[in-house]
């Protein structure tokens, strides 16, 4: 199991946690990461309202680089994860464009076949790696956790493009936390948006979007949120403190993980190494549950 | 007079009843009722076996009466009943005592009381039987022509489908020509055929048929008599005609509102109905640029509470063409009503083609206000929850169909009855939708309600096939249940007329009442209403009544 | 004279058999379920009346059984048609009932004995039914049958227990099929719809919230002769409810999964439904979500406004997005814009109810090549001219009417047989020479 | 009072409640033994006078039920049905039995269920009215005459009339179209009642031979202005006519 490690812009400038829990965590259940050369930005989807030929571009220019390298691109961020699988598509059904961007690529000396494939974290680990693997790989298990998986608008949707879950029932993300040992149950709320992709129109909405979701979180009884998308990882626990203003409940903490975090910690990988003390939000109380053991 | 010779079988129904019921203390106990010469037991009284025995009884007892206790007379009635006749005794000598569906069944845990209560049930049909009497069922022969009252589309294909059957029709038109509403309309929603294909050959091979007269320009003027003999005068333009029919179609369509006063309507020459611009797109077209469409222009009010079901699908249509001529067409609307496959599709090609739809609330309608070189229609939008102010060159309103003027004359000459609304009203609006209540006379087309022309010709066709029943068979024959006056009694207060639904009792010569046995349905309410107790319900007697219910009453 | 073959035993083939036999034409009345009656079978009331449905189908269909002129043959289909109007010959295939209908009387006694239990079709699944049953308590022929695929005799070859127990030896495991030819000259298609399965529009939840019915199911919870004996004891808890929310137009007037077209009767029945709740309970709260409200047929206005002023149903204008449900109480909440304000709102419920497009039977096909009519973009029988023509095929002598050929309400369907009917009888004059 | 049982007497119409109750059989929905049941075409067939009878002969309750208003077979039997049944109750609440012992119910033939209830519900409701004065050999004579007076008012010519025009009159009008409310049509039909009853329980206690009319006011508890005012009815319809005079005081007898 051999990736091209698409880490993206988010990840690489500001959600370190995530990084270094994938870097960490992969290689234990026999992923090999290779890092990529001369990437740029996915091209990110809502610039295409800007400019849908720069967005296509960059995004068929990294993927042309993975051709190159022979590997599928495992891209960390479920914007970027979607920015390759929307260009591919689009790719695909129109030859038209295709040629005009390998005739910009030429000028780099790059091309692109539509052959580079693309694999969401969902798909890696629930799909490839599998329970087996991971089940056998856990030494303490989250026994006694209850999470509330967020799977994030964009793994499951444009859902007719191929997403890695079900648009109105995701239940990967539910499964990887169980596997650890940990409790996931379902909640209406579950498919919520973070609200992040409104931070540029307006930011105060996104915090009371953000915040409905948290309350529910609460409100429910989960010991914490999960997510993989560092867009909405953003949002929860970054932006956490700044949502307890607006939403003027100073109490509403919620404990938000990366996947990736807390498979790390199943797995008996020291917290340092899992970038656990980047996380904002009130996570001891968690971290101390697990420990304990 | 001597009580006849009773026969009473009673049956087990496998375990059905007999597991629950005493069934040979029960035949027992019938062998004690006063008038049974004959009582026996079958283990299926339904089976060919079961009804040999009834008839090998009948003749072996010469038995006078017959009554079977078993399950429910609604499913086997019939059935014993055609037993007895082939045994030589009427079928209106037969009674039949429920011991299973409403005996057996619902008394499970207490067999001695039900056992009691089917030796009841069966007291009480012998004491039934012992008064019932043979019954003639009533029949009159039916002249096979019809009538169509109404020479427009759902008239002449009903007129047609039945002259091609086989039977002769009459077609009384008010107008001077055949093709009623259709002759205005330009194209017909929703494949914009001409209207023009589709009546021209009808009139042709209407007018051409044999057995098809056509009477223009002429009214009908009195309706006597019932099913299967109608004496009807007709006003022609030659003068008076008679004729006498076996049915009769009403087709009599409907107008179109001209909404006076309503949006500057027959105050500004720029406002017009949508038959009005079906004229204009007929004569060529129109050349306004800009066409907005007011839907529901006196209809779903409080004055016409009723949805007049084409106009939407008219507008849709009308929008398109015009579009097509390089207009730009707006249609303002409450509720869209393109149903069904066709409609739905016409509302989608208008949505592609670019027809705006506006929607607006009943509580807040348009208004519309004359300038000088344009109107403008002013509207608020719930949609966009806004005022929307529309410059328009002409405005279409597109109103309801409503009854024909002389719809309440017709309906008193006919004695059927109309709707709060006015259209003329069937027997039953789910399972009868072309009868009247009135046997031998059904309606199609607009005269029953707004509809289309494919559903008119469809309702005209039912009404065809209805009317051809009693034709067919040349005579109608109904079950003698029937209620009968005695004219020594009756003192012509004609309350039981008022009473009857179907119309199946007439004042005679002697202004005395009638019943028409092949139109009374027995329902029995002329005989429990009676004030003088004249009327005799046969089958279902007073006295058998009487009988039945002090059986039930007998201490034993 | 030559009989007249109907397809479809539903409330259309019912009334086109019933006008022919009547004017003295013979026919043969095929029907692919145990018993005839069809959907309408099934329904509580209807509207805009609020007739009892059964009773007012119910003397219809036992008019029908007890026609000299009518011969039904149930669990049957048509296989093979040659020739032309006038003159068509037929092959009929009885699957069979492996129960003797001269000798079955309808007790059900092997029913209540009977050990397989199975989802009953005629309680669209709320209700369950044996693996010897009578389609329903007033089925006509009220005559049991056997589900071979569920039947232990059939399937491992013991029980037998429904022959043990029938009084009238009735039960007969060695029934073959049976192939029947007709020689008829005009052929009726009354085959009707069937209701499109909203699983496959995954944001309102339908087999995953167990308090999302489709409106065929709710018909049945409602009724007197359904599951709970007309209680609305909703499926996840058996609790009574009465705050109850109907969605129009599922799968129909879409552009993507589903059906584009309108299906003509939502909007009545859901109207009806509604009242039916407040009937029952005057307190309940009922809401229907709708695009537009479509009153166009005799009464249809009055039946709404009465719903509105005098019911106090509620109507809100808009298509729900999303319904969710609480993984508690199972308690339900709708997501929707409500167009008459331009808001974005959410309401909750005990129970929602989806009035699903009527969509062509998965039969239509194979029929359709059987006899060689057309079929149109969706599936449902063509008219080559509906508005000359409504009810004719594109093969000359075969009819269609009812649902079988686009979304129809009892009367229109009613009134269609009824032209059916005109025009076999048509066929069969000229057949006899009246020219 | 459990050793009761009640004996009732049902009308079933044929097309809803009689196949309601079937379908209570199919379903095999249990219910009590006490009724037995009487098949009319429809529930407009069953007049007041024939309840009354079957009160008269001993019958503890009796029970009617028709299709639900608008689905009658007959399309208006039932609104009939329902016009009969008011003057019964009015009748019989001059009788002084128990109101309770008469029900008017609407079944359709999809409520087997109901029907099982209606049944069960009637014959406690009959169980806790207790059995009927009117049972032979020892019937409560007063209740009895006012039975018989009852019915024979109820198949009296004018109150039969009043009911069968009752539509007529409030909807469309008489034959010179004028209407009456439907309050002017009850206040009516109370005075009809009572004169009707009255009168005929007069006529009944003269059949037994002849009275003066202080004696018959005596007897039913009336004022002998009241009696007199019956008795010149009674005399204008010729029912009655004074037999003899003694000393001036006129008896009355039935002709």
């Amino acid at each position: 199991m051999k990736y091209a490690l698409y880490l993206g812009c988010t990840v690489q400038t500001e959600q370190y946690g995530y990084e270094a829990s994938v870097r960490t965590t992969m290689p234990r259940l026999g992923v090999e990461l290779v890092d990529m050369t001369g990437v740029s930005c996915c091209g990110f989807p809502p610039f295409s309202s800007v400019s849908e030929l720069a967005w296509l571009y960059s995004s068929a220019r990294n993927m042309a680089i993975a051709e190159g390298m022979g590997l599928p691109i495992f891209a960390l961020c479920n914007g970027c994860h979607l920015s390759f699988v929307e260009t591919k598509h689009k790719l695909e059904h129109s030859p038209e464009l295709k040629a005009k961007m390998n005739e910009k690529l030429a000028r780099e000396g790059l091309r692109y076949e539509g052959k580079a494939e693309l694999i969401h974290i969902f798909e890696l680990l629930h799909d490839v790696v599998g329970k087996d693997k991971i089940t056998a790989a856990v030494s303490n298990p989250l026994e006694g956790l209850r999470f509330a998986a967020h799977p994030g608008c964009h793994a499951i949707r444009p859902s007719r493009i191929g997403r890695p879950d079900d648009p109105e029932n995701p239940k990967k993300l539910d499964d990887l936390i169980t596997w650890l040992g940990a409790e996931a149950a379902d909640y209406p709320e579950k498919i919520d948006c973070c609200g992040s992709s409104l931070a540029a129109a307006s930011g105060k909405t996104v915090l009371d979007i953000a915040g409905e979701k948290l309350k529910a979180v609460k409100r429910r009884g989960f010991d914490g949120l999960v997510t993989t998308c560092p867009f909405c990882f953003k949002v929860y626990d970054n932006k956490q403190r700044a949502i307890q203003a607006t939403v003027g409940d100073r109490e509403l903490e919620v404990p938000v993980f990366y996947y990736t975090q807390l498979l790390g910690l199943a797995i008996g990988v020291d917290q340092e190494s899992l970038g656990l003390d980047l996380n904002q939000s009130p996570i001891d109380p968690v971290l101390e549950k697990i420990g304990g053991k | 007079m001597t009580t006849p010779r009773i026969g009473v079988f009673v049956c087990r129904c496998g375990i059905n009843i007999a597991a629950y019921v005493d069934v040979p203390k029960v035949v027992e106990y019938a062998k004690t009722l006063p008038g049974v010469a004959y009582a026996e037991e079958n283990m299926y009284t339904c089976s060919s076996d079961g009804l040999n025995k009834i008839k090998e009884a009948i003749k072996r007892h010469s038995l006078e009466r017959v009554v079977v206790a078993s399950c429910t007379p609604r499913t086997h009635e019939p059935l014993f009943q055609a037993t007895c006749e082939e045994a030589g005794v009427n079928k209106y000598l037969f009674e039949m005592a429920n011991i299973r569906d409403q005996c057996s069944w619902v008394h499970m845990k207490e067999p001695e009381r039900a056992t009691e209560k089917a030796e009841d049930l069966i007291r009480m049909a012998v004491a039934k039987a012992a008064l019932l009497e043979p019954g003639e069922e009533p029949e009159i022969d039916v002249n096979p022509s019809t009538l169509v009252i109404g020479g427009g589309v759902a008239g002449m294909r009903a007129a047609l489908s039945l002259a091609n059957q086989g039977f002769t029709v009459t077609i009384v038109e008010k107008e001077p020509s055949l093709g009623g509403k259709l002759r205005s309309f330009d194209s017909l929603f929703p494949h914009k055929q001409k209207a023009s294909g589709i009546i021209e050959p009808l009139i042709q091979s209407v007018t051409t048929h044999p057995r098809i007269s056509v009477f223009t320009e002429s009214s009908v003027k009195s309706v006597h008599g019932f099913i299967g003999n109608f004496d009807i005068g007709i006003d022609t333009k030659k003068g008076p005609e008679s004729l006498n029919v076996g049915t009769i179609i009403v087709a009599v369509g409907a107008e179109i509102l001209k909404p006076k006063g309503l949006y500057l309507y027959g105050e500004d020459p720029r406002v017009i109905t949508q038959s009005e611009l079906e004229l204009m797109l007929r004569a060529g077209g129109v050349d306004s640029k800009r066409i907005v469409m007011i839907q529901c222009a006196g209809s779903r009010n409080e004055e016409r509470p009723y949805c007049s079901r084409i106009c939407c699908n008219e507008a849709v249509k009308n929008a398109i063409t015009l579009i097509e001529s390089g207009s730009e067409a707006y249609i303002i609307y409450r509720d869209l009503q393109t149903y069904g496959i066709h409609y739905s599709k016409l509302e989608q090609e208008a949505k592609r083609r670019g027809v705006k739809f506006l929607k607006y609330q009943a509580e807040r309608p348009p208004t519309v206000s004359a300038c000088p070189q344009s109107l403008r229609v002013s509207l608020y939008s719930p949609t966009v929850n806004e005022e929307i102010d529309l410059e328009a060159d002409l405005i279409v309103l597109s109103t309801p169909l409503i009854p024909i003027s002389d719809a309440k004359e017709l309906s008193q000459m006919l004695k059927v009855p109309l709707e709060s609304n006015g259209f003329f009203m069937e027997a039953h609006v789910k399972l009868r939708p072309i009868d009247f209540a009135t046997d031998g006379i059904f309606v199609c087309g607009t005269a029953h309600s707004p509809k289309d022309v494919g559903e008119s010709i469809a309702q005209a066709l039912g009404a065809a096939s209805r009317a051809s029943i009693p034709m067919a068979k040349r005579r109608v024959r109904t079950a003698a249940i029937t209620s009968q006056v005695d004219q020594t009694k009756c003192s012509g207060c004609g309350t039981c007329i008022d009473v009857c639904p179907y119309n199946a009792i007439r004042k005679n010569e002697k202004g005395l009442a009638e019943t028409i046995a092949a139109v009374c349905k027995g329902c029995g309410v002329c005989g429990a209403t009676c004030p003088e107790k004249a009327i005799t319900m046969h089958h279902f007697t007073d006295e058998q009544i009487q009988a039945q219910g002090l059986a039930a009453l007998e201490e034993d | 004279m030559k009989p007249v073959l109907v397809i479809g035993g539903g409330i259309a083939g019912i009334q086109a058999s019933l006008d022919l036999a009547d004017r003295g034409t013979k026919v043969h009345l095929v029907e692919r379920t145990p018993s005839i009656g069809g959907v309408m079978a099934q329904l509580d009331k209807t509207f805009p009346t609020m007739d009892c449905s059964i009773c007012i189908l119910a003397p219809k269909m036992i008019e029908c059984y007890r026609h000299p002129n009518i011969t039904i043959h149930t669990q049957s289909e048509v296989i093979g048609l040659e020739g032309n109007v006038g003159d068509f010959r037929i092959k009929v295939l009885e699957h069979p009932r492996s129960v003797d209908a001269t000798k079955c009387t309808g007790c059900a006694l092997c029913s209540e004995k009977c050990p397989v239990k199975k989802p009953s079709a005629f309680q669209v699944g709320l209700g369950q039914r044996k693996a010897i049953y009578l389609a329903f308590p007033q089925a006509v022929p009220l005559i049991a049958t056997i589900d071979r695929e569920a039947c232990l005799w059939f399937t491992k070859g013991v029980c037998r227990t429904c022959e043990k127990v029938c009084t009238s030896k009735a039960v007969d495991y060695e029934q073959k099929e049976n192939i029947v030819d007709l020689n008829v000259s005009s052929v009726i298609v009354a085959t009707g719809f069937e209701q499109y399965d909203p699983k496959d529009i995954g944001e309102y939840g339908y087999g995953r919230y167990k308090n999302v019915l489709t409106a065929l199911e709710f018909e049945r919870l409602v009724c007197a002769s359904g599951p709970t004996g007309g209680v609305l004891n909703r499926p996840s808890d058996g609790k009574v409810s009465h705050n109850i929310a109907f969605i129009q137009c599922v799968g129909s007037r879409t552009q993507t999964s589903g059906y584009s077209y309108c299906s003509a009767s939502c909007c009545m029945y859901a109207t009806k439904e509604a009242v039916l709740i407040k009937e029952h309970e005057p307190s309940s709260h009922v809401t229907i979500f709708y695009m537009d409200l479509k009153t166009f047929g005799k009464g249809f206005q009055g039946f709404v406004d009465r719903a509105r002023s005098h019911w106090g149903v509620e109507y809100i204008r808009g298509r729900p997005g999303e319904i969710r449900e609480d993984p508690v109480t199972k308690n339900l909440t709708i997501l929707y814009e409500n167009t008459e304000v331009g808001r974005v709102e959410r309401l909750d419920a005990d129970l929602v109810v989806l009035c699903t497009a009527a969509i062509p039977h998965r039969d239509n096909a194979k029929l359709a090549t059987v006899l060689g009519i057309g079929q149109d973009e969706y599936g449902f029988f063509a008219n080559p001219d509906p508005v000359a023509s409504p009810v004719e095929t594109d093969r000359p002598g075969i009819y269609s009417c009812g649902s079988c050929h686009g979304p129809r309400d009892i009367p229109e369907s009613v009134a269609e047989a009824s032209a059916t009917a005109a025009k076999a009888a048509e066929d069969a004059a000229r057949a006899e020479g009246v020219a | 009072m459990s050793t009761f049982e009640p004996n009732t007497v049902g009308f079933l119409c044929n097309w809803c409640s009689y196949a309601g109750a079937d379908l209570a059989g199919v379903s095999r929905i249990q219910y009590p033994t006490n009724m037995r049941v009487i098949k009319v075409m429809c529930s407009g067939r069953v007049e007041p006078g024939m309840v009354l009878e079957l009160l008269e002969a001993g019958a503890d309750g009796v029970m009617v039920t028709g299709c639900h208003i608008g689905d009658c077979h007959y399309i208006t039997g039932n609104l009939h049905t329902k016009r009969k049944y008011a003057l019964l109750q009015r009748l019989l609440a001059k009788t002084g039995l128990e109101p309770q012992r008469i029900r008017l119910e609407w079944n359709s033939a999809a409520e087997g269920q109901r029907f099982a209830n209606l049944v069960k519900e009637f014959t406690e409701q009959i169980r806790s009215a207790g059995p009927t004065p009117l049972r032979a050999p020892t019937p409560d004579a007063a209740k009895l005459l006012n039975i018989r007076a009852a019915k024979a008012a109820a198949n009296g010519f004018r109150l039969r009339a009043l009911v069968g025009k009752e539509e007529k009159l409030v909807t469309t009008g008489n034959v010179y179209g004028d209407r009456v409310t439907q309050d002017e049509f009850t206040k009516a039909m109370d005075e009809a009642v009572e004169t009707e009853f009255q009168i005929h329980r007069i006529h009944i206690i003269l059949q037994d031979g002849p009275r003066s009319v202080k004696d018959i006011a005596k007897q039913l508890g009336m004022q002998p202005r009241t009696v007199l005012s019956y008795m010149v009815a009674l005399r204008q319809r010729g029912w009655v006519d004074v037999k003899e005079a003694v000393e001036g005081t006129p008896l009355y007898a039935a002709q």
